[in-house]
């Protein structure tokens, strides 16, 4: 066992990267983290749907970004397995999420007392 | 699942123990199982998100994120967990070049900023039970403290596992079978690096809008 | 009302929790009968063991081993053992519902009653019909693929022993406390904490989560096995049916069993810290969880199916003497169906409030999962089509299997379209429309499994005559037993009813509970076959391949040795071991070592330890439940410790087994 | 369009129901009279395919067996035919397409929350259906009675049900009407039907819902507008249904039989479904309406007590009623000063009273 043959990277997943990739992987990262939260904590004057779209979306690169800098997802690696199971589960998790919102969202609109939306807004609009 | 299979399943070797086997074609399974595994956890994540993204909105008259929630304080849970993840590549790079010392002390480092993270975590925890933000007071707050619990659970046993680890390291050094532990955990930590980013754009910022 | 029962009230101390004598049950005499009949038995079982000083070996041989052929007949014994408890479940609510009609309360009061469904469905599920295909997948997927073991053995032992640990919590509620009352998917809020009181929900939750574990790692370890694992020169297109359907069944275990995971962790939460998940108040949403559940519930029922459909694969071309018609277009169907099974669930709950276009939408989506499995019952049709028909036991399973899965599947299509289920939903048609499929199909496809590959595992084929008695008894059984249930459901009744005041239903439900009679039979000429065929197992004995096979699983000894292939094969094409016996192969005896994983005891404590936090958790005795816990944290980083894991078979040592079985 | 098959139908009808006991093939409303004809069309449908399959599972191992006398056609190699693959996977998909078209446009036509308006047959009844632990209660706010475990209706007149439960999920079966529909704690769920004939036809709780689920039954009498009438005036005699005797009756019993109420509160049952029956309950539109305001703020977390409706059920898997301690909410449950206020405005249309917050 401990007669080690020095096969330190063999073992056929794809090495660990280099310092130069590893710093891009960062510096993306910390852009596409430092963005998102100067958003919410400055005072941008965007609305609120596009910050939602902008959060989300810069999330998602992010996402993507550690897949490949940091976790070092691509076809190669396992003969591609990797990102086989990676795009599955992707599948898998947009339909637990979009299906379950969807399913509660049409049961919601169908059987929840709603509250009466004129009242709402007036209050609303007493509220300022 | 949380705590229980991470120290374990991430330790498991396959039946090619050693690096070298005479009739054994194969690779070590252990990278792709530990995918598998972690595409796993990612499901369960999933599903505490949409948990969150379906109750996360029932306060119950009680108070809603923007009343709760600091993005200052986030940004620095974000910045240590996104330095640990980096940190842990450096010392994978160490490794790869078999300096050892160099390895652990990036880990020690890693395992700081872990233990950072969660301490962090533990004061919100604790400051929201304390103001009677506790997750029965709402389905919003149960939804957040399930799912951020559930991810800082993750962490806490990454960090025991980091642990172990390090003694493993000192008693072995950096053999095949130390070296796949490494580059596993390595997987571990990004991916909860990976999760949180998930976290604190979808329950913090859009919450925070 | 039944007032001389009590509920034990609730009582807390830090001992015992809140655990006290009274939830011994001792005043129920069924109870105490089948507890003094088990203890009595357990008694027995344990003299002899240490008469025939059975313990070591049992230790040795089997607990602690991590062979993968062994562990998968122990799967195997632990769903036949806990069917057994399951269909007793099943015979008393025959029973009940054949007697208490008109105001006739039966034997048994609500409280027994709920419980008896309850368990009858998580334990036919969970430890019957998942221990069976995942043991028939463990045993045969791996020798199919001209693998030594699995890819990660240790987790392999360690998976099992979970799967146990929940099945033993599951039956030590029968004597301790109670099981859940609240039907086999405990929908909150009746599970939650205010409206199931008493131990028998957290019964429930933590023998599944504890499962689960079990259940989820043995995916993985499936998964890995199937892509790393394969003998050189094996492409994908290269292996074997059941081993597309054992991937395709693991892929859908990795990907749905977390979802479930997740889902009883939010209903514990909500039971044991006051979280208001699925509450009524505090903003809590119940549907949340029938969402959830269901999309693990639906991928489940193909997880079961699936691995079957492979099974029924193998054996049609087997003793069709022919290779499997339109492989590629199986494969494709299997891969079809296990994506599809993720966008269905929502026809489990039309009738719970959805739009007309949320309905409409799952009930095509579902109907569209007929087309692949219709593809796959012609298959084998074709397959049989211009063939050399052996009718041996397992063929009679598979016709058996091909008539009575293609009814359920007719009637599994009618409540697929939503109106047509809002007159179905929740009644007896239901009941009878999935035990069609369960049994016509897991239940089919397990036996049949079981007649083809025992003489793999053992030597020695099955007693013909008693395994024909088990099929008729089976066969004609469930269409006693549950056709009367589709008539009954055309009525509208209602599932779960302990009692019902009309008598005109009364005749169906008697000649159910006949049916269950026959079905009796038909398990307990089961256990004659096994025992009859092991009495003569000189006169049964067979070689490596007694059905003239076509896949590798045949092409080494029977039984196999540990190392399942005395050399590594090169694969060239389908069918690998069809075309080697077309080319007169024979093994060398030119040996290489062979790299051997060891046994490890870990598996076995870890899982006893979840075992002692599962009960610990239940009955709130938190000392119990910390201690435990760390305890399985402390053996499973102990086990990292742990370097040296594997040995080697040296070339003379081979030489030397490989002579004596033959010889054998 | 589908004539032999309403012989069909016709025939099988007669056979099954010399004791009209299949009331899902043999039922007395429009609505479960479509389902059944649905039922039918797809069953046909399906075994165009299902037939031949049978004889074949039969058929083929008989006909090739191995010990056959002539195994000239047997063909060892036979494995592919792209013929036979475009039937067996054509034959298929015709048929689910078929039946996709009947399903699309019969969910739609018999989705139970479209009214029945499109049968032209007269003024609907509203029935408001609560679920309770184990009996059913029936509102009939346009009459101001109510009635448990007893459903009247006048036949031929559309029944406009609104349903909800009390603490745990049930569904609301009448199987010889049509289709069930489930009744939810916190929801309001909807359902039409409509007797077509006089009868009395059984009805119950289909989703089990704890120990007393098998009493949980009712008739529904379908009579004509006299007796319904009638039925109506017998029942104005009875006591009054007020939040007191709303709150009695959930308490869990089991068996029960049918009960009258003379007189409903108002609004009574938009409060059992926004679970504020009880004084000091908040409704639930009044907090989701907070909730879509962006929650109850800081402040908001005390008034926790107010949100809280389930209790432990007061009732053991035998029957036995159990004396239990009820939650302790101390904080502010108690309920003197300051308690009241919040009740009084959580109460009755919360809304302006609060808007001050």
């Amino acid at each position: 066992m401990s007669n080690d043959h020095g096969t330190h990277h063999a073992e056929g997943h794809g090495g660990h990267g280099t310092f130069g990739s590893l710093m891009t992987g960062f510096a993306m990262a910390v852009i596409l983290t430092v963005l998102p939260f100067g958003l919410v904590m400055g005072d941008t004057g965007l609305s609120r749907e596009v910050l939602i779209g902008l959060i989300m979306g810069m999330g998602g690169l992010q996402i993507i970004v550690h897949l490949v800098y940091f976790l070092h997802v691509n076809k190669n690696v396992e003969q591609g397995w990797t990102l086989v199971a990676t795009i599955f589960s992707v599948i898998i998790l947009v339909i637990v999420l979009a299906g379950s919102l969807w399913v509660m969202h049409n049961m919601n609109q169908n059987m929840m007392p709603m509250p009466d939306m004129d009242e709402m807004m007036s209050l609303q609009s007493q509220q300022g | 699942m949380t705590m229980l299979d991470t120290p374990v399943t991430g330790k498991i070797e396959g039946p090619d123990g050693p690096d070298h086997h005479p009739d054994h074609h194969h690779e070590s399974p252990t990278p792709i199982g530990f995918w598998i595994y972690l595409m796993s956890d990612c499901i369960i994540f999933g599903a505490l998100f949409a948990t969150y993204a379906v109750l996360g909105f029932s306060y119950a008259g009680g108070p809603a994120p923007a009343d709760l929630f600091e993005p200052g304080f986030v940004a620095i849970e974000t910045a240590l967990l996104l330095i640990s993840s980096v940190t842990f590549g450096m010392a994978m790079l160490a490794a790869d070049k078999g300096r050892l010392d160099t390895t652990i002390t990036w880990l020690i480092v890693t395992g700081l900023f872990g233990l950072g993270f969660i301490g962090m975590e533990i004061y919100e925890f604790r400051h929201l039970v304390h103001i009677g933000a506790g997750p029965d007071r709402s389905a919003f707050l149960s939804a957040f403290f399930a799912l951020v619990g559930t991810h800082g659970l993750h962490v806490t046993g990454g960090i025991i596992w980091l642990v172990t680890l390090i003694v493993q390291l000192r008693m072995h050094g950096l053999i095949g079978a130390n070296m796949r532990r490494l580059s596993t955990l390595s997987m571990f930590w990004h991916f909860l690096d990976l999760v949180w980013i998930g976290v604190f754009s979808f329950v913090y910022l859009v919450r925070l809008i | 009302m039944a007032t001389e029962h009590v509920q034990p009230a609730e009582t807390w101390n830090w001992l015992t929790g809140r655990f006290t004598l009274d939830w011994i049950p001792y005043q129920e005499p069924i109870l105490i009968g089948t507890f003094l009949g088990i203890a009595l038995g357990g008694l027995i079982f344990l003299a002899l063991m240490t008469k025939f000083r059975l313990w070591v070996p049992f230790w040795k041989n089997w607990a602690i081993s991590i062979d993968h052929k062994k562990i998968g007949i122990m799967y195997m014994v632990l769903g036949f053992i806990m069917m057994i408890r399951g269909f007793a479940d099943a015979i008393m609510m025959r029973a009940q519902q054949a007697m208490a009609a008109g105001g006739a309360e039966g034997y048994l009061p609500p409280h027994h009653y709920d419980q008896v469904f309850t368990a009858h469905g998580v334990i036919m599920i969970f430890f019957v019909a998942m221990p069976f295909v995942t043991g028939i997948m463990n045993y045969v997927m791996p020798t199919q693929i001209g693998a030594r073991d699995v890819a990660f053995p240790f987790l392999n032992n360690f998976s099992f022993w979970m799967t146990v640990a929940g099945a033993l919590l599951v039956n030590i509620s029968l004597f301790i406390g109670e099981f859940a009352r609240v039907g086999w998917l405990a929908f909150p809020p009746l599970s939650g904490a205010n409206y199931s009181t008493g131990p028998g929900m957290d019964y429930y939750l933590w023998s599944l989560q504890i499962a689960g574990v079990g259940t989820t790692l043995s995916g993985i370890n499936l998964i890995a096995t199937i892509l790393k694992m394969r003998a050189p020169g094996m492409k994908l297109f290269d292996m074997p049916v059941f081993t597309w359907t054992a991937l395709c069944t693991n892929v859908l275990i990795v990907a749905a069993f977390p979802v479930l995971t997740a889902t009883l962790a939010l209903l514990t939460l909500d039971r044991y810290m006051d979280f208001r998940f699925f509450t009524n108040d505090f903003g809590g949403n119940a549907m949340m969880y029938i969402n959830l559940i269901w999309i693990w519930g639906h991928p489940e029922v193909y997880i079961l199916i699936i691995p079957i459909f492979g099974v029924f694969s193998e054996i049609v071309a087997t003793f069709s003497g022919k290779p499997l018609f339109g492989y590629k277009t199986m494969v494709w169907a299997t891969s079809c169906i296990m994506v599809l099974s993720f966008v269905v669930w929502l026809h489990h709950f039309f009738t719970m409030g959805s739009g007309a276009d949320v309905n409409t939408f799952f009930g095509i989506t579902t109907m569209i999962i007929a087309v692949p499995t219709g593809v796959k019952i012609f298959n084998w049709l074709f397959t049989m089509y211009r063939g050399s028909v052996r009718l041996e036991l397992p063929m009679y399973w598979t016709i058996g299997f091909l008539v009575t899965f293609t009814i359920g599947g007719m009637s599994g299509v009618m409540l697929a379209i939503p109106p047509v289920d809002f007159q179905l939903h929740n009644t007896l048609f239901l009941i009878a429309h999935f035990h069609n499929v369960i049994i016509g199909g897991v239940v089919f496809g397990v036996y049949a499994a079981v007649t083809y590959w025992w003489p793999k595992a053992f030597g020695f084929k099955l007693d013909d005559r008693w395994g024909k008695r088990a099929f008729w008894g089976w066969f004609v059984g469930f269409y006693v037993a549950f056709m009367p249930l589709y008539a009954l459901g055309l009525m509208g009744v209602t599932r779960r009813m302990n009692s019902y005041a009309d008598t005109g239903w009364q005749p169906y439900f008697i000649v159910a509970a006949i049916g269950a009679v026959i079905i009796l039979f038909g398990i307990l000429s089961t256990f004659m076959c096994f025992y009859v065929s092991i009495k003569n197992r000189k006169a049964l004995a067979c070689g490596g391949d007694p059905w003239n096979a076509r896949t590798l699983e045949w092409a080494n000894q029977s039984p196999p040795q540990k190392y399942n292939f005395p050399q590594e094969i090169q694969v060239t094409g389908r069918d690998m071991f069809w075309k080697m016996k077309q080319e007169g192969f024979k093994w060398s005896t030119d040996y290489a070592p062979i790299h051997m994983p060891k046994d490890t005891a870990t598996g076995v404590l870890i899982s006893a330890c979840a075992f002692v936090f599962g009960f610990a958790m239940v009955w709130y005795i938190w000392w119990l439940a910390i201690v435990s816990f760390l305890a399985m944290l402390a053996i499973g980083i102990g086990h990292t410790f742990n370097y040296n894991r594997d040995y080697y078979i040296q070339p003379d040592e081979i030489a030397a087994t490989e002579s004596k079985g033959a010889a054998a | 369009m589908f004539r032999p098959l309403k012989l069909l139908l016709a025939a099988g009808g007669a056979l099954a129901l010399s004791g009209c006991q299949y009331h899902v093939l043999a039922p007395s409303g429009w609505v479960a009279d479509q389902e059944r004809n649905l039922l039918i069309i797809s069953t046909v449908l399906m075994l165009i395919v299902i037939l031949p399959v049978l004889f074949m599972s039969v058929y083929f191992p008989l006909k090739y067996r191995a010990d056959r006398k002539d195994k000239s056609d047997y063909d060892p190699e036979w494995a592919h035919s792209t013929k036979l693959e475009v039937v067996v996977w054509g034959v298929p998909i015709l048929i689910i397409i078929a039946l996709g078209y009947y399903t699309a446009v019969y969910t739609h036509r018999l989705d139970p929350y479209r009214d029945l308006s499109h049968l032209d047959a007269g003024e609907p009844v509203e029935v408001q259906a609560v679920s309770l632990d184990w009996k059913w209660l029936f509102i009939y706010p346009e009459l101001g009675v109510a009635s448990v475990n007893e459903l009247a209706i006048p036949a031929g007149r559309p029944v406009n049900f609104s349903l909800t439960s009390s603490t745990v999920m049930n569904t609301l079966s009448i199987p010889a009407l049509g289709g069930m529909v489930y009744s939810m704690t916190g929801m309001e769920t909807k359902l039409h039907l409509i007797a077509d004939e006089e009868g009395t036809y059984p009805g119950r709780s289909a989703h089990y819902s704890g120990p007393g689920f098998a009493g949980m039954t009712f008739d529904t009498l379908a009579m004509d507008e006299a007796g319904f009438e009638a039925w109506v005036e017998e029942a104005r005699g009875a006591e009054p249904l007020t939040a007191n005797s709303y709150l009695e009756l959930e308490q869990p019993s089991m068996n029960v039989e049918p009960a009258y109420y003379g007189e409903v509160e108002e609004g009574l049952f938009d409060r059992i479904v926004e679970m504020c029956v009880e004084e000091g309950q908040v409704c639930m539109s009044h907090m989701m309406m907070t909730d879509m305001m962006g929650g109850g703020g800081l402040e908001g977390i005390a008034d926790g007590a107010a949100y809280s409706y389930d209790h432990a059920r007061s009732i053991d898997g035998f029957g036995n009623l159990v004396p239990r301690e009820t939650p302790d909410y101390s904080a502010h449950g108690a309920g003197h000063d300051e308690g009241s206020e919040a009740s009084h405005s959580a109460d009755h249309g919360a809304t302006h009273e609060e808007a001050d917050h």
